[in-house]
């Protein structure tokens, strides 16, 4: 059954976020349930046991917005929901700050589970984005995370 | 034809874009590599492990068979980290 | 394996609550991911094909806490996490007002996803709460809905 | 003893919390329903769909065939409606 396409917001900015006003948006419409993911830099690399002073987020404009509509799109067709908003940030971010919002509405709330949870597995492994982590002066791509391809085996049909 | 690089990609190679005019002879992303790794030996330290390498054209995922013209743009890149 | 208690917030209310306040209780510690669930109260009740004016919610003080502090504690003890905000509004609500928040702050995405998920599921269950919606003069206690016992079986280990 | 009453319970009761003297006799929570029954026909309606119920004693989820004394809380509702 092919189900109603849901409001949609979807950004790729430097600024910081406020999460308050996204669930603002998406306490519209006929919503019973919102379900938020809110990432943030971590301190620490335990993979290569390293404090991070800072990191910066490279991505590919153009490609990066079409896969995440895409990821988007495909939630809506799985689950029925209200309200989708995704916006991650770019550029310089330091530990604390938040890096990416996935906020999902729905009447019921194992869609907006899903949905939200959906969406930020395939973003993880889709969404062309690049984290270098700086500590001092040395510079460090973080490589690619084996369980984030683990982590869609959940969502095989 | 656009050649795009990002991550440690486009350190290796020095740029984050290249135009090149692709030769006739050259019809899929493999025979582009190759072309590459003649021209410069940059390029071969990149390629030697191509399961590392992501491919997009024209910004939608490809394979290194997919078929390219020089109207295309490529890009070349590690496997993502955001989120 | 015995996991650390995380930081454990358990609110029955009848004030409204500011998600932002919460998201940035759970920010603190060393967190690298954040869910939040927002229940909303619907203006329909589809089951009896009901518009709802309002709402009353009404609890079991003393119980409610205790059964949500066993769900918490039970989360808790599954996966591993860092912050746990529970926040219930009971007493007159109407259609669009937020209901319930659950915050669950972790390292790890996919335990803040599950632990989030959960505390809901196990909260539809078995917190003592129950709805009575107005509709002019008219009560109707919200019976129990059977797809709540459903949703528990995917915690089943 | 504390006999506590939620949502439609508690308004076919007429109130929110009794309290009564526990017989000696009475030992678990079957006994008290039955003991109920028996002082007004109230309870009866309330108790004759048992699978309806659900029984707390001193807060917590219990049986009809807890054990009980006077100095216990117990409280009768329906499943919950939260969230």
């Amino acid at each position: 059954m092919r189900k109603n396409i849901p409001f949609i917001k979807i950004k790729i900015q430097n600024e910081d976020f406020d999460v308050s006003d996204e669930i603002k948006i998406l306490h519209q419409n006929n919503t019973g349930a919102i379900v938020n993911f809110i990432g943030v830099v971590r301190g620490y690399d335990e993979k290569n046991n390293q404090i991070i002073n800072s990191m910066t987020l490279e991505h590919y404009p153009g490609m990066t917005e079409a896969e995440i509509e895409k990821i988007v799109f495909e939630s809506s067709q799985r689950w029925e929901l209200t309200g989708v908003i995704v916006i991650h940030r770019v550029g310089n971010l330091k530990p604390s700050d938040q890096i990416v919002f996935v906020g999902v509405s729905s009447k019921h709330r194992q869609n907006a589970f899903d949905g939200c949870n959906f969406i930020m597995d395939w973003l993880k492994t889709k969404a062309p984005f690049w984290k270098v982590e700086e500590n001092n002066n040395k510079k460090n791509w973080v490589s690619f995370n084996e369980n984030d391809n683990q982590a869609l085996k959940k969502w095989q049909k | 034809m656009i050649i795009k690089y990002f991550s440690w990609i486009k350190e290796h190679v020095g740029k984050s874009e290249e135009q090149i005019e692709l030769p006739d002879h050259i019809n899929n992303v493999n025979e582009l590599i190759n072309y590459l790794n003649e021209i410069d030996k940059k390029y071969t330290l990149i390629f030697e492990k191509k399961e590392l390498i992501k491919i997009a054209v024209n910004k939608t995922y490809s394979s290194f068979d997919t078929n390219i013209s020089n109207n295309d743009e490529i890009a070349f890149f590690p496997p993502v980290t955001g989120g």
